[in-house]
């Protein structure tokens, strides 16, 4: 049980360095912010994991149910989620911006292009 | 007006003056000198009103603020400090006088800024001279460091902007890294930079750390020009004459010796520094530097250049003096600050004058110039001899002092180095005088030239006047230099 | 009767006023609300430095929940210091800006402009009231993503590259700090700061507190343009538009620095054995280079405005090194040096963003002669200049004193460490002096081979606001600079705060 | 958590981590697109299994769904390929290793997943419960932490909505400019017109799912769900509308005035809740004083902050939407 | 009981997964796509019942309809890509 | 009776199971595009019917079952109309379906 809780972590580091790699290895842009999206979900992944009880159900008091699971991590969560959307919209605007101004949207070229 | 709201004032009134002359610049140039010379005047009324105070054994102090704790923004007023400050107000005026000639005559571009930035600097030196303690000293002599620096670069061509790049790096770099860390050293170690007779070190530290700091502090305060630290002087010369006057005899390189002075007596204290044996060392650099400045001298073509040197090799007699630790030195010290004031700022007056009226600036271009410029050569021959020290001029009278502390002292490096440098001063002016008074003047085209604007011609005959006079006035002056000898 | 909401208020008020911003079409309308919500929120912020001056600390609950359930307001020296510099910037800013924003924004998107730059300031006050390590990390995201659109406004096609890499770099950054505060949390259950700070103690030295504390001080450290992390900040700097450039530089990295200092200081370093040795260990050296290969940088750049910015670096290095120093006094001089710092160098892009008014561009070549043009911003820039150096009687001069003068009761080290300092200050001089050397000196830069230039018919045209909102900000570098009592004040109390029980 | 739903965790883990590395090895952005989208049911499904039924909520109506949409219209202004980088980037591979070894070597100290005694479950949670059956009385525990407790991070999370909805604006432009209104409805614009059978289907669903929407809000004191999720399902409808029947008609039905209405609306309707209870005599956001009873002062307080939420977000990302669609229009 | 279908929905979507990873066109992709959100639905929709709490069955319902909004996105982007390859090139597949 | 409706439930949701593996193989081993959509489609539909009305039966009268019938009904609408879409457009695109043997087949895919 334990090797299996952990697992769950495990699956966070590996996600979180895959979405890691695509920022800092991938020259496109736009693959750069599927990236940083698989960056963050990896972080999610990570909260809700540790705010899980084991025997536990979803904190909506109801019917029958008693034990629950802890709120607070999923309420973080709810609020990081949406700044991760905020940002991963601005950033495909600025995408757009990029590719209008220079005609590219991998950075090589564009560092190219900067280059005086 | 109270000491007090006299010190404030005259700190107060060049900056005052700077922002009118500013103002009064976008109206037209006459109400601009005006300007100038009233904040000049005004300046000088308001510190000689001090002096008789001072004499009278007063000590005027105000806390301005108290910038870090224990370091406050302080001024105090000292003889040392009354006679510098009395001294560069009153060369102010006579220097602006030069300087409407000057500038007129040349038709320099940037007047205005010129005249502000001159107000400014004169402003800071005069909180070089007030300044109560180490703190302060250091703020006033890197204010005046950075206001020189345009008017050292006023021409704006490449080769004084070149120049006053030295002047800056050589003047700022020492001062951070040497003078600044000297500063922050005395305050760990003394708990206090405040210039108090007798010293502040003493009984807090010893050994090699005094010779140490000592040097810091003599190669630190880059404007006394002790070698090798004297580079920027030779190339501060692009500037304009009354700039170059400004730097040789009212505010910069007198600052720097100024300050040596201030630190030798009211750092170390006297009797620290005779127990700690390293005064020797300053005697030694600056008996090195005036040898080494007078044969370079020697060597010179250009005239300002050898002026140049020249200042270099008389800085370094009070910086000596200082180091000999007798009264009479001392006294001496305090008197040649004022003579040799009087006589550089003769010498540059008059090669200004030259240079508006013939635009000559080198040595062989001065043949039979005496007979074109009689006031002019006059004065210079005056200067001369006044830098040589021979009577019935300023220069003797001050050497003279040094030399009986030399002997007081019973150092042979000293008095070897004065006689010797004095006759190295007589083998490179006294050939320039000769030349303009007796040799015939050989260019084919001689041009027609008399004397230069009156304005300058007036301000050069009054510092002659000035050296001459304090040959034989110069009670005031030691009466002011023997208020130091508690410290000694 | 407001007073006890004043902490709350200072987040609350460029926070509902920038929503209405949006709304305001007529051109000038947007930037006097804005302007005018800054200005409320600067008084808020003075009013409330002055409530904390002697230890004091200000608490406030929103919505009236306890602290560890609900979130925690708490202004404290520290933070009173950092509202004023992030208020007094963005105000000072936007009163000087406005000219200069109109030439550079087109109208239609002139109301979303100076919503994100409250947005911006409602993100970096938020986080300097914040006692909530979650709630930090949200307006932090607030103040990022409106600085990502202020910087995106520049005219400059660079711009907008820059900005992408500061998203991205910026995110990254955030996200670390998540992870940290993530791993914090989960091994000790709660978000609110002293209360980890009381619960840190039993579960020290696990292991995920000590990656803990490394990614929070890693994704800070991004967010701060510490060195090696700053790579995202010169360009960002440069293409961003000047009054942008000057509100961003007074405040940006330090409202992280504060974070990370808070977070290393009050959390980490008083409960886990060693950590102030390795914080030591691994930020000095980094300081250190920061400090030189910023100033060396910004020695050989060409443009004015990378130039500022590589000084930020350098910058960012002394107030570091300050705080790498963990002892009372380098604190104290890391934080007076945040405040100064933001007075030298904001009143630095200021007088850019005068300059750049009349002439084509800012390049050194191009500001020739612009002393001449305009003496009066010229003067002001070299005092702001001279404040960045250090020189006596500036407000830079103290806090590198007091940097040197902490770093020298540390033996051997601290004479090594002093002299790092006055090298760089050395660099400094170079550097500033070549930029003066070029306005004064340098040849009136041709304009007329320059197509979109628009030089000297704009002079008329050029509000005197600027220049006046510059000679304020060199005066405060200048009084600061001899009458310090406040931010001194301010800074020992934080030193000492931040310090808690250590001697 | 019994072991066999652990089980279908670590199954669903597993695909998730095989999807993810097929993203980054791809070379076609719209795979990877594509792919993002069942990464994110995966998640979803996964936070779903963890007990997060908010989360899942939000993560499936976000990542699937409005984060594909605005991709792909990055993508369709953009190109679908990517090039190949000229080097192998062995410096990132090794940064990337050693953040995950020192990731991996901080979960050996950890407390068991779900045990009972972790600070997690030990210190707040049962307060949480608690105060929110005694002083909140809603049954979703959630929301009450959401929208009360920790208000204050609800409110900024707000304002990083605004803020992009903002940015996105500023660097774009408004849609309604690439339409005017009055201008004539061209056939060029017409978005799925011509496929019959989808477009019918749409427009008999989009009422459904608005009410959908509305049931979402209203529901989430009760249910998973609330403002945040409503207001995503609401954009959602409405940019399936403007999918349908092409971007001019959809701003003829909301014209951008009102969007910016809505955004700039919902986040002073928060702000304003906020204030009352600062005006009645309570700290800001304190909802108790909304009402004579506690109680109901605070379920008011959160109901109408929910409706703030969910105006915002619906008017932030339907103009994000306009914004991207009317550049490829342009 | 219900696990005999989680498992088969678990299986179905590794198979849809596979075909989502290995294409070959694009069209593939989108099917295997919309063909795991289905499974999705259904998967949450039988562990709401494992777990005893059959009320999360509205987010059920979003699911299925954010899954339909996603494929409308996708026919979208097509028909841009379309016109756009009119005006250049042929459609290219992978 | 609760025997009754449990083995009801448990045939239709075992039998829901093997639609939806079924379907999963074919999508996985069918020769082309259409062929593949074919299977998936299908079984789609009939999968998710089975497996609701198991699940419905379970829940007995209730809100669930309101529920999960809006759940199929959506479904049943929305997941044909999506094949059908996404046949037009391949369609449109130019994709042909396959016809013929084999080695066809390979050199459509090699094309591809």
């Amino acid at each position: 049980m334990d090797i299996l809780g952990l697992y769950h972590y495990w699956v966070f580091a590996v996600l979180l360095m895959t979405g890691f790699y695509a920022i800092v290895a991938k020259p496109n842009l736009i693959k750069k912010l599927i990236g940083l999206s698989l960056f963050q979900s990896a972080v999610f992944l990570c909260y809700i994991t540790f705010g899980k009880l084991a025997g536990g159900t979803a904190p909506i008091v109801g019917k029958g149910a008693e034990l629950f699971s802890s709120p607070l991590p999923q309420v973080l969560i709810l609020t990081a989620i949406v700044v991760s959307i905020s940002t991963t919209a601005l950033g495909l605007a600025l995408v757009l911006r990029i590719k209008e101004a220079y005609g590219s949207i991998e950075e090589d070229e564009i560092q190219e292009q900067d280059a005086p | 007006m109270s000491a007090e709201a006299a010190v404030l004032a005259s700190l107060a009134l060049p900056l005052l003056g700077a922002f009118l002359i500013a103002l009064a610049g976008r109206i037209s140039a006459n109400i601009r000198e005006a300007a100038t010379m009233l904040t000049a005047t005004g300046l000088a009324l308001i510190v000689w009103s001090l002096v008789p105070l001072v004499m009278a054994g007063e000590r005027p102090q105000v806390s301005v603020a108290e910038v870090l704790p224990g370091i406050e923004l302080a001024f105090a007023v000292e003889p040392l400090g009354m006679l510098f400050a009395a001294l560069a107000s009153m060369l102010w005026i006579v220097n602006s006088l030069y300087s409407i000639g000057y500038m007129r005559g040349n038709d320099e571009a940037n007047q205005t800024r010129f005249y502000v930035l001159f107000a400014v600097s004169l402003g800071t030196t005069i909180g070089v001279a007030f300044a109560a303690n180490l703190f302060t000293l250091f703020l006033f002599y890197e204010a005046l460091t950075l206001s020189t620096y345009p008017l050292v670069a006023h021409k704006g061509d490449q080769r004084s902007v070149a120049s006053a790049r030295v002047y800056l790096v050589v003047l700022l770099s020492t001062s951070i890294v040497l003078f600044l860390p000297a500063i922050i050293w005395t305050y760990m170690a003394a708990g206090s930079g405040e210039f108090t007779l007798g010293g502040v070190l003493a009984g807090k530290l010893e050994g090699a750390g005094v010779g140490l700091l000592l040097l810091l502090f003599v190669f630190g305060i880059g404007k006394a020009a002790v070698m090798p630290v004297h580079l920027w002087l030779p190339a501060a010369m692009v500037a304009p004459t009354p700039v170059s006057a400004l730097l040789h005899a009212v505010a910069v390189v007198k600052a720097g010796v100024f300050a040596i002075t201030k630190v030798v007596i009211y750092i170390f204290g006297v009797q620290h520094l005779l127990d700690a044996f390293v005064a020797d060392l300053l005697v030694a650099a600056a008996a090195f530097t005036i040898i080494a400045a007078s044969i370079v001298a020697l060597r010179q073509e250009n005239l300002k250049r050898l002026l140049a040197y020249s200042t270099v090799a008389q800085l370094s007699y009070v910086v000596m003096a200082i180091a000999l630790l007798t009264p009479l030195a001392g006294i001496g010290a305090a008197a040649h600050i004022v003579a040799h004031a009087f006589g550089k700022i003769t010498l540059f007056f008059a090669a200004g004058a030259i240079y508006t009226a013939a635009r000559k600036t080198e040595l062989h271009e001065l043949r039979g110039i005496g007979r074109r410029m009689p006031v002019t050569m006059s004065a210079f021959t005056i200067g001369a001899l006044s830098m040589i020290g021979i009577p019935p001029t300023g220069g003797f009278i001050s050497k003279w002092y040094i030399l009986a502390g030399a002997y007081q002292a019973d150092n042979m490096l000293a008095l070897l180095t004065i006689i010797a440098s004095t006759l190295l001063n007589a083998a490179y002016l006294l050939p320039i005088i000769y030349m303009a008074w007796f040799a015939h003047d050989e260019t084919f085209e001689a041009r027609a030239h008399g004397e230069a604007p009156w304005p300058a011609v007036l301000a050069l005959t009054l510092t002659a006047a000035l050296t001459l006079g304090f040959f034989v006035f110069h009670s005031a002056v030691l009466a002011l230099a023997r208020q130091l000898l508690p410290g000694f | 009767m407001l007073a006890p909401h004043l902490p709350m208020l200072q987040v609350v008020v460029p926070l509902l006023m920038a929503p209405f911003v949006v709304l305001l079409r007529p051109r000038g309308l947007a930037w006097a609300a804005a302007t005018m919500a800054s200005l409320m929120a600067f008084a808020i912020a003075i009013v409330l430095a002055l409530s904390v001056v002697g230890d004091a600390t200000l608490t406030y609950r929103v919505g009236g929940w306890m602290a560890p359930y609900g979130i925690e307001l708490r202004v404290d020296a520290f933070g009173a210091l950092l509202l004023l510099v992030i208020t007094g910037a963005s105000s000072m800013a936007l009163l000087g800006g406005q000219r200069s924003l109109e030439r550079a924004l087109p109208p239609t998107r002139e109301p979303y402009y100076f919503s994100a730059w409250l947005l911006a300031l409602t993100g970096f006050v938020g986080i300097a009231v914040s006692a909530d390590a979650f709630n930090i990390f949200v307006f932090m995201e607030v103040s990022s993503l409106a600085s990502y659109v202020l910087i995106a406004g520049g005219p400059d096609r660079r711009a907008l590259s820059a900005v992408f890499k500061y998203l991205i770099m910026g995110t990254v950054g955030a996200t670390f700090y998540l992870v940290g505060i993530g791993l914090v949390y989960m091994m000790t259950g709660t978000l609110n700061l002293a209360d980890m700070a009381g619960r840190i103690e039993a579960v020290a030295d696990t292991r995920p507190m000590i990656v803990a504390a490394g990614f929070i001080t890693v994704g800070l450290a991004l967010k701060a343009a510490i060195f090696p992390l700053h790579i995202w900040l010169p360009n960002a700097y440069a293409y961003a538009p000047h009054v942008t450039t000057a509100f961003l530089a007074a405040c940006a990295t330090k409202v992280a620095l504060y974070v990370l200092l808070r977070f290393d200081f009050l959390i980490l370093q008083q409960h886990l054995s060693g950590h102030a040795f390795q914080f030591a260990g691994y930020l000095m050296p980094l300081a250190v280079l920061g400090i030189l290969v910023g100033s060396g940088v910004a020695m050989f750049e060409r443009d004015l405005k990378r130039l500022l910015a590589f000084s930020s670096v350098a910058q960012i290095g002394y107030m570091l090194l300050g705080a790498s120093l963990v002892s009372v006094s380098g604190l104290h001089a890391a934080i007076l040096h945040m405040f100064n710092h933001a007075l030298a160098k904001g009143g630095l892009f200021l007088a850019v963003a005068a300059f750049a008014a009349v002439t084509s561009g800012w390049r050194l070549e191009q500001i020739g002669g612009i002393a001449r043009t305009m003496p009066w911003t010229f003067a002001a820039f070299v005092v702001c200049g001279l404040s960045l150096i250090g020189v006596p009687g500036t407000a830079g001069f103290l806090s590198k004193w007091y940097l040197v003068t902490a770093a020298l009761e540390h033996g051997a080290l601290g004479i090594a460490l002093v002299c790092v300092i006055l090298l760089s200050s050395l660099m400094a001089v170079a550097y500033v002096w070549r930029m003066v050397e070029s306005a004064c000196f340098a040849p009136d830069f041709d304009a007329e081979t320059d197509a979109d230039s628009t030089p000297n018919r704009d002079f008329a045209a050029f509000s005197h606001l600027l220049p006046t909102i510059l000679w304020i900000v060199a005066l405060a570098n200048l009084y600061f600079g001899l009458a310090n009592a406040l931010p001194l004040e301010l800074a020992k109390s934080a030193a000492r705060t931040l310090l808690g029980g250590l001697p | 958590m019994s072991t066999i739903t652990l089980l279908f965790s670590i199954f669903l883990l597993t695909l998730l981590m095989i999807t993810t590395m097929a993203i980054v090895r791809t070379r076609n952005l719209f795979v990877a697109v594509m792919l993002m989208g069942i990464a994110s049911l995966l998640i979803a499904a996964s936070f779903f299994l963890l007990d997060a039924a908010d989360v899942a909520l939000t993560e499936a109506a976000v990542g699937a769904g409005i984060s594909t949409v605005l991709f792909l219209g990055a993508l369709a202004l953009t190109s679908e390929r990517e090039r190949s980088p000229s080097s192998l980037p062995l410096l990132s591979l090794g940064i990337v290793a050693i953040v995950a070894l020192i990731v991996i070597y901080a979960t050996f100290d950890q407390p068991p997943l779900g045990s009972p005694s972790a600070p997690v479950q030990a210190h707040l949670t049962p307060w949480y419960i608690e105060s929110t059956r005694e002083l909140i009385d809603i049954p979703n525990v959630v929301t009450a932490v959401l929208a009360s407790f920790r208000g204050y991070d609800t409110l900024g999370e707000v304002i990083v909505v605004f803020t992009a909805g903002v940015g996105v604006l500023f660097l774009l432009g408004t849609g309604a400019s690439a339409s005017a209104a009055g201008a004539p409805l061209s056939e060029d614009n017409a978005g799925l017109r011509h496929y019959l059978i989808p477009r019918i289907l749409g427009r008999l669903l989009i009422p459904f799912i608005l009410l959908l929407g509305f049931y979402v809000q209203f529901h989430g004191e009760y249910s998973p769900g609330g403002g945040f999720q409503a207001g995503a399902i609401v954009a959602a409808s409405i940019i399936l509308y403007s999918l349908l029947e092409g971007e001019q008609r959809a701003l003829l039905v909301i014209p951008q005035g009102v969007l910016l209405a809505m955004m700039v609306g919902g986040v002073l309707l928060y702000g304003a809740v906020g204030v009352a209870g600062l005006v009645l005599g309570g700290n800001f956001l304190d909802y108790s004083v909304l009402d004579s009873d506690p109680v109901k002062g605070q379920q008011w307080g959160i109901l109408l902050i929910e409706i703030g939420i969910g105006i915002t977000v619906a008017g932030v990302l339907i103009s994000i939407f306009h914004a991207f669609a009317s550049r490829g229009a342009a | 009981m219900y696990y005999a279908v989680i498992v088969a929905t678990l299986v179905t979507m590794a198979l849809a997964l596979l075909r989502a990873v290995r294409g070959p066109t694009v069209y593939d992709r989108v099917l295997a796509v919309n063909m795991f959100g289905t499974k999705t639905v259904l998967l949450l929709a039988a562990l709401a019942f494992v777990f005893g709490r059959p009320d999360f069955l509205d987010l059920v319902l979003v699911y299925a309809l954010i899954n339909f909004i996603g494929v409308f996105a996708v026919l979208e982007f097509f028909r841009n890509r379309a016109t756009r390859a009119g005006e250049r090139q042929p459609a290219q597949h992978e | 009776m609760n025997i009754a409706i449990d083995i009801a439930s448990w045939v239709l949701l075992t039998l829901g199971g093997v639609n939806l593996l079924i379907g999963g193989i074919g999508v996985l081993r069918m020769p082309d595009f259409y062929t593949r959509m074919h299977a998936a489609s299908l079984t789609d539909s009939m999968g998710a019917i089975l497996v609701i009305l198991g699940i419905m039966l379970q829940a007995g009268l209730s809100l669930a079952t309101v529920k999960l019938g809006a759940i199929l009904a959506f479904l049943l609408l929305t997941s044909p109309t999506a094949a059908n879409a996404l046949a037009v457009s391949a369609l449109l695109a130019g994709m042909k379906p396959r016809t013929g043997d084999a080695v066809q087949r390979t050199n459509h895919e090699a094309d591809a």
